[in-house]
């Protein structure tokens, strides 16, 4: 349903789809069958001449029972979505699947600062690439990401991913994701961080294996190749 | 209505005269700050153990004749409400201004603890424990001072013979600030 | 106003009974108590430190709510509101530690205060000093 | 009716009051709580107007708005801040708790003020003092803050980074003042509330919205005293350069969250349940019901009040906390639909078996349940830790809270003063005006907010300028939802104007009320004269029943007064 609004390209954003749907089937039911009885009592019940409106405490067991079974009922629906919250919670958020390439991603008024491993998949060494507002992801490869920010909270954010973390100063967040889907997808920040918070806009490239090769290599730097 | 008394002030459908239920609210709500400055503090404090460093530094000696201050002031203030309870407004006057006495004895105390520190270079900004000490120990010293005010107020009318259970509800806010100051001592002081 | 007053007078009568040499005595173990806050922390043991510095406190905090503040012979509720007071400040000391207290957790580190307890590691060592 | 009792107002004893006691300096509750009213009302138009302001920015981005001018990235940033502190702390709280609170808890109570007048009359005047600082912080040098109504440091904490120097400062001070007001108001009506009752009046007698209002000030007394910790800390930061909340030297930015959460998530309550009391009064009244299970209301009441504390951070899910502490805080979070969902049942359940008369309170009153429900149910989403992760910090949330807060502080304060008009100004509003504004404000509050969970859903994440820098958010398609709902904002605000007329010329020339009891409600306030005098009642009412006896059956009349003896 949510895919209409906002394509899904991560492996997990199929879960976070399905727990908004099933919040959605079970939430909208009660909503619709609260504001269906409500408009049902206000027009059934509407002020009419000679007729004189019914005493009803409310706390006699048979009048209870129209109150408690509706909770119960809730109940066990909120019991559901705790189950299913906490199971993709746990899935996107707690537990790392092993990773294939672990990325570093800086946050700073205003911009977004990538720094890939490059060639050689290990950070920290010369051949690491470091970009501005541009990041480059081989398609179906399990990333971690690093997450830091050097002044102001900010937010991590890749709609088409289901993806979204806080930057925090002083703090390295882990996460991780995996794009299934190849092109290109805005990234957001997510977090006010003044002024400029509106034009703190990169672009995510997912790229097919061979395009994702072709780019390291034309973007390794110098003295990482001379020798 | 000027200065007649609302008949909602005289009431007491709880029992308890009204004054004293809003100061204990007073003080549930006090509870709340400062317990969470304290707590705040506690969390960072047992983060970093190096904080004893910094602790070490303070000056046990005058944080201790500080609380010899405030307990002593807390007897006094609790004696004015039983002289004040008895109707003998002079012995409770007398008892109110020497409570106050112990407030500004602690004020001075703290105000040269305070002092010595600036000049060893321990001030607000030098390190995160500072910052602390100085806030905690601010936010009870404004507590002191409102108390004293207060208090003095209150002695006038005392003299009068007007508003006498005043006393105790001013007595139950001080000893508040004392227990306050009976849990800032040892984490601000001791604990190294 | 003089009909409450006259209440609350009796009401101290036979809730507490007690003049002056009563609240003395109760001065006096506070002194008592609170000497011992001070010196049991001089021995650098950790325990007693916690012990008569933290323990000690709390007997002295129990002594003046009960003996001068009177809390007993307020209405029930008082002391539960001011225990319902203390218990959300130990809820959000519980609830926010793992989070603040702690240097890393679930996938995150606080590399910040990591580094501020490296820098000052040999600290015990000046503290003897 | 008449009773010997000894609480008699000798009314020869007050002297003539000048307009400076009566009106500016007054001890007397009603006015306080008009003070309270019309601050709160020109402080919402305050608010409603920089709302105006971004949605323009926000729809037709780089338009010179009519009657602002160009808005630039700081200051939209700047009028969102004020907007959301602004409509939450300086219209939605004095409203609701303190107008209200002030008006309505002597009255309902039996009583001719509250227990301390003269610490009513100063929370007042601190609460002036803070709009006075608030409005103050907009006209200093680079105008006012712009770090959101939550201020996170490291952003609100350095004017290197939030740019604004001053204007963060005047902020924090105004907000520490508002709730320094709030706290001694809150005493105020929790003692008068606890002691102050009239003869005969049990905790069942005493009428919901006086529970709710006492309730919500114990929540926010519960909650406030942290943040209040909190910004003295911040305010360090923010003047002589702490280091509470910066990471470098030790201090943790997660730190405020928590400290802002743990106030904040109650604070939700602290306006829900005052609303909900309103709304009770009005319903019963207008469906001449006897309100369904009272004590279920109020028990769901103290576990709504309870749970809320175990809540806050689901507001920080995603804000870099512990993904384990997350699990637990979604737990509570979906059982705190439970008690919610429970209430509103309860209020629904009323209406059954009724004599439901729309008069335009009651509409309102039922706009709220049916809007409010959307608004609860859309917070399932945002509790669910899973879904959660796409929907933080999108327009999905804003729209959610939204539809809770704008028929909270909007639709259930129009319920509450087409109900309390009579009382308070003894004039009828128009119905038929009454009717139109309802109405219009319904059809375009729903307008703004239903296209804004679409975006919302979309990807469109808050606090954004100007959605043209991002490619994918800045399609034709969201942009016309946009336009949808600013255009709806103009629509909702141009139906206020019905209002504003229909309430300054009733009070002057409205139909008068020549009775006391005009729509024939049980509680105190009705017994009271139209408008009350100062010391409300001539003789202090005793009570003998509850609040909500309507067609009580052997009695001829509907309704059954508390303070009648038969």
């Amino acid at each position: 349903m949510i895919e209409l609004l906002r394509q899904s390209g991560s492996s997990f954003a199929g879960d976070i789809n399905n727990l908004i749907l099933l919040v959605t089937v079970l939430a909208g039911f009660w909503l619709i069958v609260a504001e269906v009885v409500l408009f049902w009592l206000v027009w059934k019940f509407r002020k009419k001449p000679g007729v004189k409106a019914q005493y009803v405490t409310g706390e006699r067991k048979e009048e209870m029972k129209w109150i408690h079974w509706p909770h119960n009922i809730i109940l066990v629906c909120d019991v559901f979505i705790i189950f299913f919250a906490i199971k993709v919670w746990h899935h996107v958020k707690q537990e790392l699947p092993p990773a294939q390439s672990t990325i570093r991603i800086i946050g700073q008024q205003w911009a977004w600062r990538f720094i890939m491993p490059g060639a050689d998949n290990v950070l920290g060494t010369k051949d690491d690439i470091e970009t501005v507002d541009e990041l480059h992801v081989k398609v179906d490869t399990t990333y971690h990401y690093k997450l830091e920010s050097v002044d102001v909270l900010h937010d991590f954010s890749v709609p088409q991913f289901r993806l979204k973390q806080d930057a925090i100063p002083g703090r390295i967040m882990t996460g991780w994701f995996k794009p299934t889907k190849v092109g290109h997808f805005d990234i957001q920040c997510a977090e006010i961080c003044g002024i400029g918070h509106g034009i703190m806009m990169g672009k995510l490239f997912v790229d097919s294996a061979e395009e994702y090769d072709k780019w390291i290599a034309s973007h390794t730097p110098a003295e990482a190749t001379s020798h | 209505m000027g200065t007649t008394t609302p008949i909602a002030t005289t009431r007491s459908v709880t029992g308890m005269p009204t004054g004293r239920l809003a100061v204990w609210w007073v003080i549930g709500s006090e509870i709340v700050i400062f317990g969470g400055l304290l707590m705040c503090y506690l969390m960072l404090r047992l983060k970093f153990p190096h904080w004893a460093l910094n602790s070490s530094h303070t000056n046990t000696f005058a944080g201790g004749v500080n609380t010899f201050v405030l307990l002593t002031s807390s007897l006094s203030i609790v004696l004015a409400h039983y002289y004040a309870e008895r109707k003998e407004e002079l012995k409770a006057f007398g008892l109110i201004w020497a409570t106050i006495f112990g407030g500004l004895c602690f004020l001075v105390i703290k105000g040269i603890e305070w002092t010595t520190e600036i000049q060893n270079g321990f001030t607000i900004t030098s390190s995160l424990f500072w910052s602390f000490y100085y806030t905690a120990a601010g936010l009870h010293a404004l507590h002191v001072i409102a108390g004293m005010c207060l208090m003095g107020w209150i002695s006038i009318d005392v003299l009068q013979k007007k508003n006498m259970h005043r006393v105790e509800l001013i007595g139950i806010y001080w000893h508040f600030v004392d227990l306050v100051w009976i849990f800032l001592f040892p984490l601000l002081y001791i604990a190294k | 106003m003089a009909e409450y007053v006259a209440h609350s007078h009796d009401e101290h009568k036979d809730a507490d009974g007690h003049g002056p040499s009563f609240y003395i005595k109760i001065w006096a173990i506070l002194l008592v108590l609170f000497a011992i806050s001070v010196i049991g922390p001089e021995f650098g043991h950790r325990t007693v430190t916690l012990i008569t510095a933290f323990g000690i406190a709390l007997v002295k905090a129990y002594m003046v709510a009960v003996n001068f503040m009177h809390i007993k012979h307020e209405r029930k509720y008082i002391p539960y509101i001011m225990f319902a007071m203390l218990g959300m400040v130990f809820l959000f000391y519980i609830a926010v530690s793992t989070d603040v207290q702690a240097t890393s957790g679930t996938n995150w580190e606080n590399a910040a205060a990591k580094a501020i307890i490296e820098e000052n590691k040999d600290f015990e060592h000046h503290l003897e000093h | 009716m008449a009773t010997t009792h000894a609480e008699h107002h000798d009314h020869h004893d007050h002297h003539e009051m000048s307009f400076w006691e009566k009106y500016i300096f007054p001890l007397d509750h009603k006015v306080i709580g008009m003070q309270y009213l019309f601050t709160g009302i020109l402080m919402g138009v305050l608010g409603a107007f920089f709302s105006y302001v971004f949605r323009m920015q926000n729809a037709f981005p780089g338009i010179e708005v009519p009657l602002f001018g160009l808005v630039t990235s700081a200051q939209y940033n700047s009028l969102i801040t004020n907007h959301g502190t602004i409509m939450i702390f300086w219209f939605a709280m004095p409203i609701l708790v303190a107008a209200f609170g002030n008006y309505l808890i002597p009255l309902m109570i039996g009583a001719d003020d509250m227990v301390f007048p003269k610490i009513n009359r100063l929370s007042y005047q601190i609460f002036l003092l803070s709009v006075v600082v608030l409005i103050g912080s907009f006209f200093v040098h680079n105008g006012g803050f712009g770090g959101a109504w939550t201020a996170y440091p490291p952003l609100s904490a350095k004017a290197e980074y939030n740019l604004t120097p001053w204007g963060s400062i005047l902020w924090l001070v105004a907000v520490v003042l508002e709730f320094v007001a709030f706290l001694l108001g809150g005493i105020n009506f929790i003692t008068t509330l606890m002691n102050s009752r009239a003869k005969g009046m049990k905790m069942m007698d005493i009428p919901i919205v006086c529970w709710m209002i006492v309730l919500a000030s114990i929540l926010f007394m519960a909650s406030a005293g942290p943040l209040i910790a909190g910004a003295a800390m911040l305010l360090f930061d923010q003047t002589i350069g702490t280091g509470f909340f910066d990471p470098a030297r030790g201090g943790d930015p997660i730190l405020w969250q928590h400290l802002f959460w743990f106030f904040g998530h109650p604070e939700v309550y602290v306006v829900f349940l005052p609303a909900m009391g309103i709304v009770a009064e009005v319903i019963t009244t207008f469906s001449r019901k006897k309100l369904f299970a009272y004590k279920v209301v109020l028990f769901t009441t103290f576990a709504t009040g309870i749970l809320s504390f175990f809540v806050w951070a689901h507001h920080q899910f995603i804000a870099g906390i512990d993904p384990r502490l997350a699990n637990i805080f979604t737990v509570t979070t979906l059982l705190i639909s439970i008690p919610i969902a429970e209430m509103l049942f309860v209020y629904i359940a009323t209406l059954w078996g009724g004599s439901i008369e729309l008069t335009s309170a009651m509409l309102f009153a039922l706009g709220f349940l049916a809007t409010f429900l959307v608004g609860g149910v859309t917070g399932i989403f945002l509790g669910a830790s899973g879904a959660d992760i796409y929907f933080h910090d999108t327009y999905f949330v804003l729209a959610h809270f939204h539809y809770t807060f704008v028929p909270i502080a909007v639709i259930a304060v129009f319920a509450g003063l087409y109900y309390w008009f009579p009382k308070m100004f003894g004039r009828f509003m128009d119905e038929t005006l009454g009717k139109i504004h309802f109405w219009g404000t319904m059809v375009g509050f729903n307008g703004i907010f239903m296209p804004l969970f679409f975006t919302g859903a979309a990807g469109d994440h808050r606090r954004i300028f100007d959605f043209s820098n991002f490619p994918e958010l800045a399609v034709s398609s969201l942009q016309h939802l946009r336009m949808v709902a600013t255009i709806s904002v103009i629509i909702t605000i141009l139906f206020q104007f019905v209002f504003f007329w229909n309430f300054i010329y009733s009070m002057f020339r409205g139909r008068k009320c020549t009775e006391n009891n005009p729509w024939k409600a049980n509680t105190l306030e009705w017994v009271a004269a139209c408008p009350p005098p100062h010391g409300n009642f001539l003789v202090m009412p005793e009570v003998y029943r509850g609040p909500y006896e309507y067609s009580v059956p052997g009695r001829e009349l509907d309704y059954w007064p508390q303070n009648e003896k038969v």
